[in-house]
């Protein structure tokens, strides 16, 4: 999506709020070629997208198990995300359809001593859904669940730099951190960390559901389905327009297909693309398609033989045609990757020189300065690590062997992949959602004492570049050091970044919405408090 | 039917003319009747005799217009009072079949559904056209049981068929025929499977309450002197042709072709009996028993001299079998000794050796159950060859040529598998496979019983020559007394697991004789057509004295 | 009348095997021609497959779905492979994985099935209660976590399911040989002081061979159809190589849109169909040859 | 009746033998697992403390053998445990609690298929025989063949676009819960059922009629016809009453697969059984839950084929009336 057509977007969703003129969005429209008709009929249609209360939502999600649970620490994706927290709570912050962060239970929040001190102010008179007024002893509790000897949250490593927290009045809460964060406000809006009221022996009540969100919890059934009514005293000005809202796992996508063919949901994520043509001929489905910060990934242990070479690692770069494998495997949807794990969308992101693009030769020189004139080795794949994982593998094979690499690929079982192959087989395919920020994602990934360091990289010049860039509050300065960041994982990194997905979803002809967000699928998973029923 | 034969007859009541039928075995249709032509008149019966192969049951069947699966008339004409079955509609025949032409099987035991009550099989027919109310067919069944003397005829009809012996299922498969009065019957066989005290009061049993009813009968069998008693008429058969036909006393006093003189020959045969003491297997006071409860052997003793032949006989359920089990070591006995040569055998077959298994061999009675189907007689014969004396390759294949010539078969014979064998050629091959091991005692299990008699007495010359050629002896397991009288030396007679008698043949076969050998030999069917007769007035008078 | 077909056997010279085999096939039935037809295509298929398929099986030669017809006989897969090359190497890969698979199961099912039913006593009890067990667990799942636990390849797969799928013909086996080792040629057999393994192989096996081999063919197509579901379920067998079943599963969502519009639709249907006629054809010859074994001849 | 009570009791006895193999066969191979309920749960996200905090809380810290027979004798007690998903937190679900619901729907879409699937395999098979060799004997053969012969899935997936999606008869996701009707409940699990009984109709009706083929080469078969039987009672009347053991054997194994094999099914139609319960808990490790599913999964086949045995005793006079 080039950077015109967001503003074109952009300036759709303010239209329908009244805040774009006609003239505007036609001068904007017809600046990004669109004709002058198309851009009128545009408009009209935005105004015709106008919310509207009511209706039943239904979606259907790729996702969901068994075994899921109400607690926000161990949502592990799409559905309890989406649903339970989504739909059903507020985080601290929350990413805006632009990929800003703004206030959401906090009303607002600064930095001070080299953004390692964090103040947050609650926001007035927001309630839980039992009517009990958020304050920020239940900020602390909900963040506190995550901390502690045996918390099993995923949030617990994303919190680890909380030094302290307290609360100052009834509603601001103190943050002091290890280290100076800029970012610190988007950690905050992580789906882990909704707020949740503060039970009286201190520890947070996440069993019950009750929170502050959109909707009301109805029933939730794990691996099944969670319905939820609407929320009417929500503190969110014209977000929420659904009566009832209802997500049903449905982890086969032919079944999620029929299920929105068929009309029994108005909504679906992870569409199959094999049949996207079929689906958007549809009359009555429209197909969106964003491309968000996941990105599909290859990722080699650089401390291991062959890939302890730079020239090696590549030379391997160069034997991916990840612009065929985009083409065929993935029908075009999403965006090549140029080994850096920044999404173009996030703050920051640069686009590395020299583009790593399909090119044999080059990869054959690069073998060379090795001092080998063919390699081989194994690539461990399965489409646990994304959608496509195994097929682009044998695609590349096919094409790697023009550069004189012959990749083995061994397509390791489904289950259990993230247990016993990642990070422990030499090369697997991986897969990052991707993090709001520069250095949030370099943080989780790419940091020498990273947790899932799955590339097992360590560069003292990055790293050190990484610490200071966190507590440099100079816009340009910081700018600088993510890009040089950025450009020495490109050049030595261990991941062959095959290209950001993009989440290709379907909805009903009658749903109407905004700008969508691109942070997370589901439009930033709170599609249900922000689209709407057209009719 | 009375003794003689001028008892009025009606007039006819089945014509079959130039009957031709066919049999397939795979894909290929070869004639089984040859254009046979037959008349029955009402309430005659008809004895058709001839071994297996003769095309009997088939014609039998054809006379109700039915051919087996597998069989096709193909030609002559059936006609059964006036209706022609060979063109007559399924539908027709039904209607006949059951109620004026009915059928009795040789095994009882398979041609009951063994899911329905026998009561229930009986009335059947008759309750099925309306023919009767089923009261009315019920009280009537009862009845026929009472004529054919079945046990407590009240009741036994709410009998499953397992529940009730062999004997009775004989005759309520004759009350069964009978329930719609039918003006035909076609007896196959039906008392081939019985003991011969059963089969005695069987045949008195089915004759009588065809005389009474006046209904006409085609009698199958192989046996001459069980036709000899109920039949006025016997048609010899042979490959699917008649050979003769006469009224019965004509038939017996004076056979015109050779055939039916071989056939009548049979009854002949007998070996010259000598004693001797040289006791090669003698079996000490031994009781055995099947799971340790029901006592099949209880105290026998029986001594086997070498080279000669001990028959034992006994009727189903005497133990004979077991005895043989017993001396095998397949049933170890739980009482008692076996001494081989003086010494003890040991009880159990794993403990014997392999030199020990050798000298003692066993011959069973079908050939088709000891003959492994889907090995080459080159297998069969050559196996304990190899087994026994190591000879293998072309040594083992001069060996069984010289086997297979010593039991009057030609080589040519060797590649062939056992189905492809008569019964007879079947049980030369198993007499083969004894012989190969060298051994000194052969247990014989009824190895001439499955076979027509003409077989049968070559079988027994055979095994007669052997014995003089090798010294063997044969403990010969056998329920047939013409069979004993035929080979045996000394004669065990068993009864309910224990021995009755033990002797000469010579003295055994002659008064005075023990309860249980009288009744034995009295049972065996004689040639005489009053044979029957006198027996019943007999033991009658018996009874009075009693 | 089978109480003189040996006479009449007997007086004719015997038959070649050659010959016998000819007569048999004479009297086969419409059906059971087709079904032999068609496995003997689906034999040479396999057999001769990279000379019959015009791509190699796993190389990409166009772009994804592209229509059937033309340059390529049934269009392309998803990934741009030629499906008609790899419906022949499926043909090679299903067929040889199942006819291992299920080789291995008889091979196993059916030497213990016989063992017991000479044996009995403990060691039977032991392996039926075993057995039992085993065929109380729902394959599909416990294939599932045995795979997980083995770690999934072809090898595994083979073992696996050989395993499970033995219990079933172990059964068949002891049944059928409950009924050959009372026969007197096993006695004699016993009382000539034959070892168990002459008594087994020789004996008792030759004489439940129709029945094994019928149920090989039932087995054989229960083998694959359960690979098929495995696929389904996302254990399927590895890629590149080509599997019906793990084609239908790729391809499944092709299955729920319009045939016509979309001439590459059909992709799934082609391994499906490809499965579905081979497990008709063999069911084809297996009922001929039962109905031949068997001996039995329907009337009409 | 003593002998069929005989036979149910020794039955029942090898099938608690039974029950506690397959007990150990599933807790082995669960064991042999790699990974844990922690990593599966935790996905990519899995950190050493996390897992090893999971394993502590769960107990899975202590050797294999004392949580098994912990286990083994709580069940014994009644107490199928909790599931180890939401442990940790004040509500703990137990596992009776979790599958109840689940076991519910099997049953229902079970016995929902099986009274559409047994009658008519029943009749098919009959007719089948009775007209054998006919058109219609070879048309039956071919079509349920090819029923058997095509994927599971493959079949659900054409179902579903013809009923769901193009003539939209019935809906294309059966997702039902506790406060579905009965009449919603059968309308939604209704393309499952046919599915289902597409599957199984064709084993039955196949064996029924072998079944009773055989029989006809029985001498007492030719006694019915030469007692001038109509074919249709020599069928009915005759073979069937000694067919029953045989058909009530792949009956009972057919029915059993309707509880135990439906996985495919459950995964295509979305129907919330304990199958796709059973599949999640084998790939999250979730081991309680396993256990207790295998253990009504074994419970049910043995259950089933006992009451074929108990068929086959009550139709066979030879048990049922001995000597």
């Amino acid at each position: 999506m080039d950077e015109i057509k967001h503003k074109l977007n952009a300036a759709l969703g303010q239209a329908v709020r009244g805040r774009v003129t006609r003239r505007e969005f036609t001068q904007l429209a017809l600046a990004s070629g669109v004709s002058l008709a198309a851009a009128n009929s545009m408009f009209t249609k935005a105004w015709a997208d106008e919310p509207k209360k009511g209706g039943n939502f239904k979606v259907g999600v790729g996702h969901g198990a068994t075994t899921d649970s109400m607690d926000p620490g161990l949502y592990p994706d799409q559905f309890t995300g989406t649903a339970l927290w989504g739909t059903l709570a507020n985080s601290l912050t929350e990413i805006d359809a632009d990929g800003n962060v703004v206030g959401d239970v906090a009303e607002s929040f600064e930095a001070s001593d080299g953004a390692k001190k964090w103040v947050f102010k609650v926001r007035n008179g927001i309630t839980f859904h039992n009517g009990k007024t958020v304050t920020a002893d239940d900020v602390i509790a909900s963040l506190q669940h995550h901390l502690g000897e045996n918390s099993k949250s995923a949030a617990k490593s994303l919190l680890k730099e909380v030094a302290s927290m307290k609360a100052d009045g009834p509603n601001t809460v103190v943050f002091e951190l290890t280290g100076g964060n800029a970012d610190f406000p988007y950690t905050v809006s992580d789906y882990h960390m909704p707020i949740m009221p503060k039970k009286d022996d201190g520890s947070v009540d996440w069993e019950s559901g009750i929170r502050t969100g959109a909707y009301k919890l109805e029933k939730f059934e794990p691996g099944v389905q969670a319905s939820f009514t609407k929320n009417e005293n929500y503190y969110k000005p014209g977000k929420g327009w659904f009566d009832t809202v209802q997500f049903l796992s449905i982890k086969d996508v032919a079944a999620r297909t029929n299920a929105l063919l068929s009309g029994e949901i108005q909504y679906m994520d992870r569409c199959d693309l094999k049949t996207l043509d079929q689906l958007k001929s549809n009359p009555d489905i429209t197909v969106s398609e964003i491309t968000g910060y996941g990105h599909y990934i290859y990722v080699m242990n650089v401390t291991q033989k062959p890939f302890d070479d730079v020239n090696v690692r590549t030379a391997i770069k160069y034997s991916m045609p990840r612009e065929d494998i985009l083409a065929t495997v993935f029908l075009g949807h999403g965006t090549v990757g140029n080994d850096n794990p920044i999404a173009p969308t996030v703050k920051f992101a640069v686009d590395p020189q020299p583009k790593h693009t399909y090119d044999p030769a080059k990869a054959k020189e690069y073998l060379k300065k090795a001092g080998l004139d063919s390699l081989s080795f194994d690539l461990s794949v399965a489409d646990a690590a994304f959608a496509g994982a195994v097929d682009s593998a044998i695609l590349w094979k096919e094409k790697a062997k023009a550069a004189g690499i012959d990749i083995n690929v061994i397509k390791e079982p489904d289950d259990g992949y993230w247990d016993n192959v990642w990070l422990k087989k030499p090369f697997v395919a991986s897969y990052w959602s991707g993090r709001p920020t520069v250095d949030w994602m370099m943080t989780t990934a790419y940091a020498a004492d990273a947790a899932w360091n799955d590339t097992f990289w360590k560069n003292p010049r990055f790293n050190e570049l990484l610490v200071a860039a966190r507590s440099e509050t100079d816009e340009a300065k910081r700018a600088a050091m993510y890009a040089e960041m950025q450009q020495i994982l490109h050049d030595d990194g261990g991941l062959v970044n095959m290209l950001f997905n993009s989440y290709v979803e379907a909805h009903a002809k009658n749903l109407g919405h905004g700008k969508v967000a691109a942070n997370w699928q589901l439009d930033g998973m709170r599609v249900a408090e922000r689209w709407w029923f057209t009719s | 039917m009375k003794s003689d034969n001028q008892r009025v007859k009606g007039a006819d009541l089945l014509q079959i003319r130039g009957l031709k039928i066919e049999g397939n075995s795979d894909g290929v249709w070869h004639p089984i009747v040859k254009g046979v032509d037959l008349t029955l008149k009402r309430g005659e019966v008809l004895g058709l005799i001839g071994e297996s192969g003769a095309g009997k049951s088939t014609i039998g069947l054809a006379a109700m217009g039915f051919a087996r699966p597998g069989c096709r008339i193909v030609d002559g004409t059936i006609n059964f009072d006036g209706i022609d079955l060979r063109t007559a509609s399924e539908a027709e025949k039904r209607k006949l079949w059951g109620a004026r032409i009915a059928y009795v099987a040789q095994s009882a035991a398979a041609s009951f559904n063994p899911a329905h009550r026998l009561i229930d099989q009986t009335v059947e027919t008759a309750t099925r056209d309306g023919i009767m109310t089923r009261d009315k067919a019920v009280a009537d069944a009862v009845d026929l049981y009472r004529r054919l003397q079945l046990p407590n005829p009240e009741t036994i009809g709410g009998r499953y068929p397992h529940q009730v012996s062999g004997g009775q299922l004989q005759r309520a498969m004759t009350a069964m025929a009978m329930s719609c009065r039918p003006d035909l019957i076609i007896f196959d066989e039906p008392t081939t499977a019985l003991d011969v005290t059963t089969q005695v009061e069987v045949l008195a049993a089915m004759r009588n309450i065809v005389e009474e009813f006046h209904t006409a009968a085609i009698y199958i069998t192989h046996d001459l002197a069980v036709v000899a008693q109920m039949a006025d008429r016997i048609m010899v058969l042979r490959h699917g042709l008649e050979v003769e036909e006469a009224p019965t006393r004509e038939m017996l006093r004076e056979p015109k072709k050779d055939y039916t003189k071989t056939l009548w020959a049979v009854r002949k045969l007998a070996k010259e009996e000598s004693i001797s003491d040289d006791v090669t297997l003698s079996v000490r006071n031994v009781d055995a028993s099947y799971s340790g409860v029901v006592k099949v052997l209880d105290n026998v003793t029986v001594s086997l001299p070498r080279g000669r032949t001990v028959a034992v006989v006994g009727e189903s359920g005497s133990g004979k079998s077991t005895l043989a089990r017993a001396i095998t070591g397949l049933l170890p006995p739980s009482k008692g000794e076996i001494l081989f040569n003086g010494k003890p055998l040991s009880k159990a077959l794993k403990d014997r050796d392999k030199d020990t298994l050798r000298r003692i061999q066993m011959i069973y009675q079908s050939a088709d159950t000891s003959l492994n189907p889907k090995q080459t007689i080159r297998d069969i014969i050559g196996r304990p060859l190899e087994f026994y004396h190591g000879i293998k390759g072309a040594a083992r294949d001069r060996r069984v040529a010289e086997l297979l010539d010593s039991i009057e078969l030609n080589e040519s014979y060797i590649d062939r598998l056992p189905t492809e064998l008569s019964g007879g050629q079947k049980q030369r091959i198993s007499i083969a496979r004894a012989l190969a091991a060298e051994p000194e005692i052969i247990i014989c299990d009824e190895v001439t019983s499955a076979l027509d008699q003409i077989v049968q007495e070559e079988i027994l010359t055979l095994l007669m020559k052997l014995q003089k050629d090798t010294n063997v002896s044969y403990l010969f397991i056998t329920h047939d007394i013409a069979t004993v009288r035929a080979i045996s030396d000394e004669i065990v007679v068993m009864h309910r697991g224990k021995v009755v008698q033990q002797g000469p043949k010579t003295q055994v076969l002659n008064p005075p004789y023990p309860a249980y050998t009288e009744l034995l030999l009295s049972s065996v069917p004689q040639m005489d057509p009053d044979w029957l007769t006198n027996l019943l007035a007999s033991r009658a008078q018996a009874k009075v004295k009693a | 009348m089978t109480a003189q077909a040996p006479d009449l056997r007997s007086v004719r010279a015997r038959r070649t095997l050659w010959e016998n085999t000819r007569r048999t096939l004479a009297s086969a039935p419409f059906s059971a021609w087709f079904g032999m037809i068609v496995i003997l295509i689906y034999v040479i298929a396999a057999i001769f497959a990279p000379w019959l398929a015009p791509y190699g099986e796993a190389e990409v030669v166009g772009k994804a779905y592209q229509p059937a017809g033309g340059e390529f006989f049934l269009g392309t897969d998803q990934i741009g492979r030629d499906l008609f090359s790899r419906l022949i190497y499926g043909a090679r890969n299903t067929i040889g994985i199942a006819f291992v698979t299920t080789l291995l199961s008889f091979a196993i099912g059916g030497t213990l099935g016989v063992l017991t039913a000479l044996k009995r006593g403990w060691l039977d009890q032991a392996i039926s209660r075993v057995v039992d067990a085993f065929l109380a667990i729902p394959v599909l799942i416990f294939a599932l976590m045995l795979l997980a636990v083995a770690g999934k390849s072809i090898i595994n797969l083979v073992l696996i399911l050989a395993l499970l799928d033995s219990t079933r013909v172990f059964r068949l086996a002891r049944a059928t040989a409950l009924n050959v080792v009372v026969m007197d040629y096993v006695e004699a057999a016993k009382l000539r002081g034959e070892k168990m393994g002459w008594i087994i192989f020789k004996e008792v096996l030759p004489n439940i061979l129709p029945v094994l081999i019928t149920e090989f063919g039932l087995r054989f197509c229960f083998v694959f159809l359960t690979i098929a579901a495995l696929s389904f379920l996302g254990v399927g067998i590895q890629p590149p190589t080509a599997d019906w079943g793990s084609m239908v599963a790729e391809s499944k969502t092709l299955i729920t849109f319009p045939v016509r519009t979309f001439p590459w639709i059909p992709a799934p249907f082609y391994p499906a169909m490809a499965i579905a006629l081979l497990t008709v054809a063999i069911n084809f010859v297996v009922d001929w040859f039962l109905h031949k074994t068997s001996g039995l001849r329907d009337e009409k | 009746m003593h002998p069929v009570l005989k036979t149910v009791l020794q039955r029942l006895g090898l099938g608690l033998l039974t029950l506690f193999v397959v007990s150990v066969l599933i807790f082995a191979s669960l064991e042999m697992l790699p990974g844990g309920f922690a990593q599966a749960i935790l996905g990519q996200g899995a950190t050493p403390e996390t897992v090893a905090a999971f394993n502590h809380q769960l107990g899975l810290d202590r050797p294999a053998t004392v949580r098994y027979f912990e286990w083994i004798w709580n069940v014994l007690h009644g107490d199928f445990g909790y599931s180890y998903a939401g442990a940790g937190g004040s509500i703990k679900q137990s596992v009776s609690g979790i599958i109840a619901p689940r076991l519910y729907n099997t049953f229902f879409l079970a016995i929902m298929t099986a009274i559409i699937a047994v009658p008519l395999a029943l009749f098919l098979g009959i007719m089948a025989a009775l007209y054998r060799n006919s058109l219609y004997d070879r048309a039956v053969n071919a079509v349920t063949l090819t029923t058997i012969a095509t994927p599971e899935f493959f079949i659900a997936y054409l179902l579903m676009f013809f009923f769901a999606i193009k003539l939209k008869w019935f809906p294309s996701l059966s997702t039902v819960s506790d406060s579905t009707s009965i009449g919603e409940h059968m309308y939604r699990a209704a393309l499952p059922a046919i599915t289902l009984t597409l599957v199984i109709v064709a084993h039955m009706m196949r064996m029924t009629r072998a079944a009773l083929i055989n029989l006809l080469a029985s001498p007492y078969m030719e006694m019915a016809r030469l007692k001038g039987v109509s074919q249709r009672d020599a069928i009915v009347q005759h073979a069937l009453p000694n067919a029953w053991a045989p058909i009530a054997t792949v009956v009972a194994f057919n029915l059993a697969y309707l509880v135990v094999g439906v996985v495919v099914v459950e995964v295509v139609f979305v129907y919330p059984g304990i199958g796709q319960l059973m599949v999640d808990s084998v790939s999250s490790r979730n081991m309680p839950v396993v256990q207790a599913c295998a253990l009504i999964f074994a419970a049910t086949y043995i259950l089933l084929n006992l009451s074929a045995d108990i068929v086959s005793i009550i139709t066979n006079p030879r048990l049922l009336h001995p000597k």
